[in-house]
């Protein structure tokens, strides 16, 4: 029986180095690459830097479409006309987990929807993203998400490994025509490597199995209708407000703005740097009024605003289940169990929930 | 008949000090010098402290040596405890003294000293004129602060100098540039060498009977012994033995002698003393010099410093290499407190360093002294501005204010 | 790829809206301690022409060297070829702003936010509630009705604040006092010098004045701005009164960097004060936690 | 010419080393500024009135006090360099332990310096302070940032947020949850976290962030294995008395 399909092909995992060579030709190259007891997207100098095999990545890729400090725009004084020297490059992002890149479809929907801002629409029109997949640890809850898988998002190839190769998906022209440069890397799909494929869905569906996962069905007019509740004050009275769990989201884009002038007074910067609402300066205005004065309060809005706001604004929740803020707390206080304990689910309540979150999803 | 000559407040020397000298009758009566600088409770401050705290909190005592109050407060908590550091540690301290030095001496002889011989009031106002002089002066501190951010993670106060090692130690590439940087500095280390070395500085012969310096090949090698001018050699346990401090009234550093006399220290103390086995390309360069050594003129402070400057180039290049071949694997040893006492000594820029501690067997301090080089130079470089006044006992009072400041100034105290 | 994503996507570069368009100042004026109204023209023509904007509206000012603050428009969009904003000297950059003087350059973004919902208001009553600095986007507001006098049915004006001496606009206050069209009730908080005493209505708290306002309240749109304490005892009055809630506005304030949705600063509860905002339907206080 | 003095109290000299360490702006400043007054750097140093005057160090001794009134008066603007001048510095970290004879004690002995001292101070007890740049030492490019807003009429803008946000968005690996006494999150951050950058714990050498959680970090060290007063020492070293009461503050204070 003929099997053809050409929105995918099959990598063999030897080939998976001439790949990465190939792209590295094609434009400059991001992906994972260890460094001590940390994974971090950087820019490839050596394909043998590259790691295919982890988890998480302390800082998402999100670094290369937004810069956590980037200069907006060079004004001079004496004629205030601004100036931007700013010029999106060519780059591809290889090695991108499913959690990842629709964290990387929200950012889109809230820089791209209103008020498009034309910088972030320059990167992401030469940015490539390919994705690839990966396995669930202690702290990954995309399951609950609705982004265990990269279904139908905004990536351009996706890798999935079923054994001994990879099954490329394809997602966009772009990933197209990189597939065709590379034509002699791939092979066709076949009925088997589709099997493998299903299989690999559920594979990773069993990893959840038996973990405590949260149950998002009405979150949203959970935690509004729970905004008073104890739990709240419980949980923060831990959180140190440092604002890792902010800094380190795949989704979360606040910033603030700061003019820094030169010695002569002639050109001025204006620089925007990452913030996060975990701080109090964040919500300071006149008169020293904090609109977030507690601790409390700030650790609550991440919460509201992930589950509430994001679906107020973009129609998705603001948390993909990468687990990130969870595993980076150095107060190890846990997205998940906070979520849990406001819904107040025992433990036997839990494992259902987790079985109900395999078949439906508000998203 | 009394006259006075005050220095209130010496500038261009780190801390603050001032000059007393006291006539009568045409004869020198007294001569002081002051240092004003405010107590700062060292020995009281790092009592009940675990002994991991100790390197941090007394690397503020100085911003400019700090590298030096570390080690030998490292050193001493690792006597103490009887910790011995691996090679690698071993050398990566080699390596920072060298940036110590290069920052200090270079601190010292383009922005603090040589103003005074080219007739500027400061080295700001000396770059209008001189921009290349100044620059070099920056260059070489410059690298000096490379290699101490590299390894200790700050320029001053780097934290990543503990006792027993470094909690992470730097990539080989970056070790590498770092020897690429120092070779690189060598001839401007020359240029320096011979601009010191042209300068014309005062006639004078001092004569504090002592010099003292610690018994090992040059600054960046680090050694338990100190050997004295006079063929006296102790350990540094001993150290407090020989060298007795005091309280003077007039000052809020304390006072050193050594059997009872004033003693130098420092860049001049040790190259007459241990000049020879300095690297064998600066020797070279020595032979070459105006400046011959030993000598007895303390302005020639200057110039053994800029020796020192040039040898510890040369040296920071071997330890590279050697650093280069070492495993970096293995960066601290560890360390497990027990009750006791440890002493440390170290050559900062401007002479001997003594730290002592005493542990608790849980490891908090019990007792500490600290005896730095300023107070052990307070009663030599007395002697010498008592020297330089009857001396120079002719020439004016500015001339003579002027004198005894660039004599001050070239211990650096 | 989902359709909606690749619309975003394929769209041309829009132009930059972080970039603001310069500004001349052609007039200061000191209207009380700490306070200056700020008169301004676009450089550029073109700017001057397209620009229009809502009573309500903010722009985004950037002080030269000290950085950009939003800040309400108190001119009337009724009134063409200018632009006036009063500010309050609190801060960084409002101190550098007070050191300007008319020649003196800046530039200026928007109009941002939503404005008072003035289509809707028309043929109805209209009740005008200030505190304190909370009079500059209404002074926008009340010029615009008045401009507009035959479209709106009863209009009235309360105004409060600390004394005589903080009252902002005071001539023209003075001037709106006497006019038939607008009602006008005013009140200081404590009458300290016989200034106070002569100027005001009455001594005492805003909503000391609401149940004095003669007007059917389910005929009326009120719009509300003042310091946010203020808030919560003016709902509650209006709301006593018979006011519906939904025809109740205030305008709310947070700390703001961009003025369009992306720096997050100005989140209150799920919504945006820049671009949801910042007048609100009172309604929404009820449900925005931590509106006020 | 704007007039700017860099004035030594007691300290190390660690920060004004840092300014000489400022190559590059101290030879833009150059024609655009005059250090009037700079003992460490040069002679000639004139106390007449400044635009802009640096402190640095703790005020320990008479003539710190005197220097540092006289200072005040000549200077517009007076900013407090490093965590001595801001804070007190690590010299008054005992300050609460001890009365200033017993400190005088362990180290002079019976005999006393001539020189009236004092308990270490910061700057702010005895004038009003314009702008405080802590750290130990201070940070050359907060520095040069706070010199070029000043020159230019605005002040600098420096939140306090913690150490915390530097140290990740450097992609460092949390030094608590591998076991390190770290003080990164109840720090004021601007230094760039060098230190977790190399693995080692932020010692807090520039003082508190806004509303530090002392007592959530003080049950995470205790966890690592730093107990009791050890703890609370450690995090007193650059805190000396800014180190607040810890027992009495509550979660729902302002802003805990
Ligand atoms: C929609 C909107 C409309 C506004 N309209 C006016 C107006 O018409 N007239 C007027 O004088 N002010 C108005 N403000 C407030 C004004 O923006 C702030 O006073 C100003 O940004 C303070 O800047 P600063 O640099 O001088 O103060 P900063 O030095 O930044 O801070 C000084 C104090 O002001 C607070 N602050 C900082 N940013 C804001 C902010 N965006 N809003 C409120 N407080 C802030 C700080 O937290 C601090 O307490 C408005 C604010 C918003 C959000
Ligand atoms: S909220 Fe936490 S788990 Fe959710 S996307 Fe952000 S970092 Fe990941
Ligand atoms: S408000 Fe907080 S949680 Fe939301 S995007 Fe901003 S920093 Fe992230
Ligand atoms: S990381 Fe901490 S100790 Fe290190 S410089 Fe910064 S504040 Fe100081």
């Amino acid at each position: 029986m003929e099997f053809h399909i050409e929105r995918a092909k099959v990598l063999p995992k030897a080939n998976l180095w001439d790949f990465l060579e190939g792209l590295r030709r094609v434009s400059p190259l991001i992906a994972p690459v260890r460094r001590g007891g940390r994974v971090a997207f950087s820019e490839i100098n050596d394909i043998s830097d590259v790691t295919i095999d982890y988890t998480r990545t302390v800082l998402p890729p999100k670094k290369f479409l937004v810069p956590y400090r980037r200069v907006r725009f060079t004004y001079s004084t004496e004629d205030l006309s601004f100036s931007s020297t700013f010029k999106a490059r060519q780059q591809i992002i290889f090695g991108i987990h499913s959690c990842d890149l629709h964290g990387i479809s929200i950012l889109d929907s809230i820089y791209l929807k209103e008020n498009p801002d034309p910088r972030y629409l320059d990167v992401r029109k030469k940015t490539v993203l390919i994705g690839i997949s990966c396995m669930p640890d202690d702290f990954c809850f995309c399951l609950s998400t609705g982004t265990a898988f990269p279904d139908g998002a905004n990536w351009d190839l996706f890798l999935t490994d079923i054994g001994a190769d990879y099954f490329v998906s394809i997602g966009s022209p772009k990933g197209d025509e990189l597939i065709i440069e590379l034509k002699e890397l791939f092979r066709d799909i076949e009925r088997e490597d589709l099997e493998l494929y299903k299989r690999s869905t559920k594979k990773k569906k069993e990893a959840f199995r038996n973990r405590k996962l949260p149950d998002l069905e009405r979150i949203s007019q959970l935690i509004e209708l729970e905004y008073e509740s104890p739990v709240w004050e419980e949980e923060a009275r831990r959180c140190l407000s440092c604002g890792t769990c902010t800094n380190v989201c795949p989704t979360c884009f606040c910033y603030t703005s700061v003019d820094v002038p030169d010695f002569e007074g002639k050109t001025v910067k204006r620089v925007e740097f990452t913030t996060s609402c975990q701080y109090p300066y964040y919500s300071l205005v006149a008169g020293g009024h904090y609109f977030k004065p507690t601790r409390t309060a700030r650790f609550r809005h991440r919460y509201y605003h992930k589950f509430v706001g994001y679906p107020y604004q973009i129609e998705k929740f603001g948390c993909v289940g990468c687990g990130r803020c969870s595993a980076e707390c150095p107060a190890e206080i846990s997205m998940v169990e906070t979520l849990r304990r406001l819904r107040g689910e025992d433990e036997e309540e839990l494992r259902e929930a987790a079985e109900q979150t395999f078949t439906d999803r508000p998203f | 008949m009394r006259r006075e000559l005050s220095i209130n407040h010496l500038s261009r020397v780190e801390g603050h000090g001032a000059v007393n000298i006291l006539f009568e009758n045409e004869r020198l009566k007294e001569i002081r010098l002051r240092f004003t600088e405010g107590p700062r409770f060292f020995e009281f401050i790092t009592r009940e402290r675990l002994y991991s705290e100790i390197p941090k909190i007394v690397s503020r005592i100085c911003g400019i040596c700090y590298v030096s109050h570390r080690l030998a407060s490292a050193f001493a908590v690792e006597d103490a405890f009887g910790v011995k550091v691996p090679k690698t540690v071993e050398l990566l301290r080699r390596l920072l003294v060298v940036g110590e030095f290069l920052e200090s001496h270079a601190l010292h002889l383009y922005f603090l000293a040589l103003p005074d011989y080219m007739g500027y009031p400061g080295a700001i106002q000396m770059a209008k004129d001189y921009p290349n002089i100044v620059k070099r002066g920056f260059k070489i501190k410059e690298v000096g602060n490379r290699i101490m951010k590299l390894i200790g993670g700050k320029t001053v106060h780097g934290e990543n100098i503990l006792v027993g090692g470094f909690a992470s130690v730097p990539q080989k590439e970056s070790l590498e540039r770092v020897g690429n940087d120092l070779r690189a500095l060598i001839p401007e280390l020359e240029a320096t060498l011979s601009l010191f070395d042209s300068l014309d500085y005062p006639e004078f012969e001092s004569d504090v009977p002592v010099s003292v310096s610690l018994d090992s090949r040059d600054v960046t090698e680090f050694s338990d012994l100190v050997v004295t001018s006079d063929g006296e050699r102790f350990t540094r346990k001993e150290y407090e033995l020989f060298v007795k401090e005091e309280v003077a009234s007039y000052s809020t550093a304390k006072i050193s002698r050594l059997n009872g006399k004033p003693f130098v220290i420092g860049p001049l103390a040790r190259v007459n003393l241990k000049g020879g086995a300095l690297h064998p390309a600066v020797r070279e360069e020595m032979s070459l010099l105006k400046t011959k050594f030993p000598s007895k003129n303390s302005f020639y402070n200057n110039v053994a410093r800029a020796v020192e400057l040039l040898n510890a180039a040369y040296r920071g290049v071997e330890i590279v290499e050697e650093l280069l071949e070492s495993d970096l694997e293995s960066f601290n040893a560890s360390v497990e407190p027990v009750e006791g006492t440890g002493y440390g000594v170290k050559e900062a820029p401007r002479g001997t360093l003594y730290h002592r501690y005493s542990f608790s067997k849980d490891g908090h301090c019990t007792g500490a002294n600290i005896i730095t080089p300023t107070a052990q130079l307070q009663s030599a470089v007395e002697e010498d501005l008592k020297n330089l006044v009857e001396s120079y006992s002719s020439v004016s009072d500015r001339e003579l204010k002027k004198l005894a400041e660039m004599l001050v100034r070239a211990y650096d105290p | 790829m989902k359709k909606s994503l690749e619309k975003l996507l394929n769209k041309p570069l829009p132009i930059d809206p972080f970039k603001p368009v310069r500004a001349v100042i052609t007039d200061v004026e000191e209207l009380a301690p700490d306070h200056k109204k700020f008169t301004f023209s676009f450089l550029d023509e073109e700017a001057s022409d397209s620009w229009s904007y809502i009573p309500g509206q903010f722009v985004m000012l950037t002080v030269p060297k000290a950085g950009e603050i939003p800040i309400s428009i108190c001119s009337s969009p009724t009134r063409k070829g200018f632009l006036e904003l009063t500010v309050r000297k609190v801060g960084r950059k409002t101190k550098v702003l007070h050191q300007l003087k008319p020649g003196d350059l800046v530039a200026i973004r928007g109009p941002y936010g939503n404005g008072f919902p003035v289509g809707i208001m028309e043929n109805h009553n209209v009740l005008i509630i200030a505190g304190g600095l909370g009079m500059a986007p209404l002074r926008s507001l009340v010029w615009y009705v008045l401009d507009r006098r035959h479209r709106f049915k009863e209009v009235y004006l309360l105004y409060g604040t600390r004394s005589y001496e903080y009252v902002l606009y005071k001539e023209e206050l003075r001037r709106l006092r006497e006019r038939e069209d607008i009602k006008c009730l005013f009140c200081l908080d404590r009458f300290e010098t016989p200034e106070d005493e002569r100027w005001a209505d009455r001594e005492g708290l805003l909503t000391e004045l609401i149940p004095e306002v003669d007007l059917e309240p389910t005929e009326t749109y009120v719009a509300v701005c003042g310091p946010p304490v203020a808030y919560k005892f003016i709902g509650k009055e209006l709301l006593k009164n018979g006011y519906p809630e939904s025809q109740i506005f205030v305008s709310l304030e947070r700390k703001m960097e961009c003025g369009i949705g992306k720096c997050g600063h100005c989140q209150i509860g799920y919504k945006f004060a820049c671009v949801d905002g910042p007048i609100f339907p009172l309604w929404d206080t009820k449900n925005l936690p931590e509106m006020l | 010419m704007v007039k700017v003095g860099v004035m030594g109290l007691t300290g190390c000299s660690g920060c004004q080393c840092e300014i000489l360490n400022c190559e590059d702006a101290i030879n833009r400043l150059i024609g655009r500024v005059e250090f009037s007054y700079f003992p460490l750097a040069q002679d000639s140093n004139g106390f007449s009135d400044f635009d802009i005057l640096f402190v640095e160090g703790s005020v320990s001794t008479e003539l710190d006090r005197e220097k540092l009134i006289e200072g005040r008066k000549r200077a517009k603007i007076l900013v407090a360099v490093g965590t001595c001048s801001c804070y007190g510095g690590v010299q008054s970290q005992r300050n609460d332990e001890a009365s200033l004879e017993e400190m005088l004690r362990a180290v002079y002995g019976e005999k006393r310096p001539e020189v009236r001292v004092f308990k270490p101070a910061p700057l702010s007890e005895v004038v009003e302070v314009d702008y405080e740049l802590p750290g130990c030492p201070m940070d050359k490019k907060q520095f040069v940032y706070t010199v070029a807003s000043l020159l230019n009429g605005v002040e600098p803008f420096f939140p306090k947020i913690p150490v915390c946000h530097e140290c990740k968005l450097s992609e460092n690996e949390c030094l608590l949850l591998n076991g390190i006494p770290c003080q990164g999150p109840v720090s004021f951050s601007g230094c760039g976290a060098p230190c977790t950058a190399q693995g080692v714990g932020c010692q807090g050498c520039r003082g508190n962030c806004d509303f530090p959680n002392f007592e959530e970090l003080l049950s995470i060290y205790d966890r690592l294995g730093l107990k009791g007063e050890d703890a609370v020492r450690f995090l007193k070293v650059f805190r000396g008395k800014t180190l607040p009461k810890l027992k009495e503050r509550s979660v729902d204070e302002k802003g805990a």
